[in-house]
């Protein structure tokens, strides 16, 4: 299945992404699609493991949230704004 | 986009779309660039929002602070882009028909926005380097 | 005069006067003239005051503030004369560093504006009638 | 001694007037002064005897405070500014 996945703020600046396309094979949860992402990225990811936030369609989930095909998915660093 | 723009902003734009003839405080909070933190000297702001999850948090949070304040009416907009010393970043204005749910309800929406709205800022100093500003959400 | 006027107010005519840029937090407020008041239909109203005292006392007012809130900026005006409904009656706006304390000495400057400053007001009521407000110095 | 008086509020709409200016013997309070002013007034002055709030030469005064040659004394409503 595919999923669209979005970074932002920091996150999206050190690995240089703001988007990606994922093809994945099985349902999986959005923590552990982060996890599998940062492997390439193995002190960042440790940074943000306890902090990153998720969101799938535009709300906030939890990590243990099992995405689904066409899913837009968000790695968010704590939000900043105001 | 409703609730965020990249042109310049300030309360009183809020203002005066409004008229509340029941309504007799308006309380106003804008967040402004201003030139420190954190004992660093800051030059200049970029503001970026995951845009269409920002406008919907921004607009659950109207409806948030309406639905705890239900005498007040609120209306708000978010900058992003780059901004410089003394501009408005965000721009809150709450009407109620009596004072201190004028303040209440400001001062929430602001602190609520703070933590729920998907909007991440970086500074650049004056020294030449930038950081994005990692948000405790404490009283800032 | 510096503090009453008997012209049209509201508080972005203080904001554009100041420039703070150590402060990223404004907080304003204004008391508007609303359409209703202990349950009576309101008109319009009329502000007197005892000027020269007044001025002192608003004066004194944003000393005390600054004082007890020492990295806050005030500035306000009050209105006196005939106002109608939606009318600026005062407005108050504070800068500070942080917004919290924006909020709290923007909220202590009318709460001690309406106890310490020597300012009345009649309400013209829509049947006729008019009454001079008595105030209990509550939430109002 | 001259004394200016300034009424403000209700209380200048009820008397009718909005400034006079006494010539008195001795020195007395502010309180004692409004309470022989309203003489005339009787309803008014025991309707506005615990709330009347007195000003001298533009500063709040307690009733027992004692005026003196060329003071200028206001007799106040509670305020109602904002």
């Amino acid at each position: 299945m595919s999923i669209k996945i979005l970074f932002f703020g920091e996150l999206s600046e050190s690995i240089k992404k703001s988007e990606i396309t994922l093809e994945i094979p099985n349902s999986l949860s959005v923590g552990s699609l982060f996890t599998n992402l940062m492997k390439d990225y193995q002190s960042l990811g440790e940074k943000w493991q306890n902090h990153i936030l998720y969101a799938v369609n535009h709300t906030q989930v939890k990590r243990d949230f099992i995405v689904t095909d066409g899913d837009e998915v968000a790695f968010m660093p704590p939000m900043s704004g105001g | 986009m409703k609730y965020l723009t990249k042109q310049k902003i300030c309360a009183q734009s809020l203002s005066i779309k409004q008229s509340h003839p029941n309504c007799g405080g308006l309380c106003t909070f804008e967040g402004i660039v201003r030139n420190h933190h954190n004992g660093k000297s800051v030059k200049k702001m970029e503001y970026q929002a995951y845009e269409v999850m920002a406008e919907k948090e921004l607009s659950s949070l109207i409806a948030y602070i309406q639905n705890k304040w239900p005498m007040c009416n609120v209306d708000l907009i978010h900058r992003i882009g780059n901004l410089e010393i003394g501009d408005v970043a965000v721009a809150i204005a709450v009407w109620a028909p009596h004072r201190k749910e004028a303040f209440q309800a400001c001062e929430a929406t602001i602190d609520r926005l703070k933590k729920t709205v998907p909007i991440w800022k970086k500074e650049f100093y004056t020294d030449g380097n930038n950081d994005w500003v990692i948000c405790t959400h404490q009283s800032e």
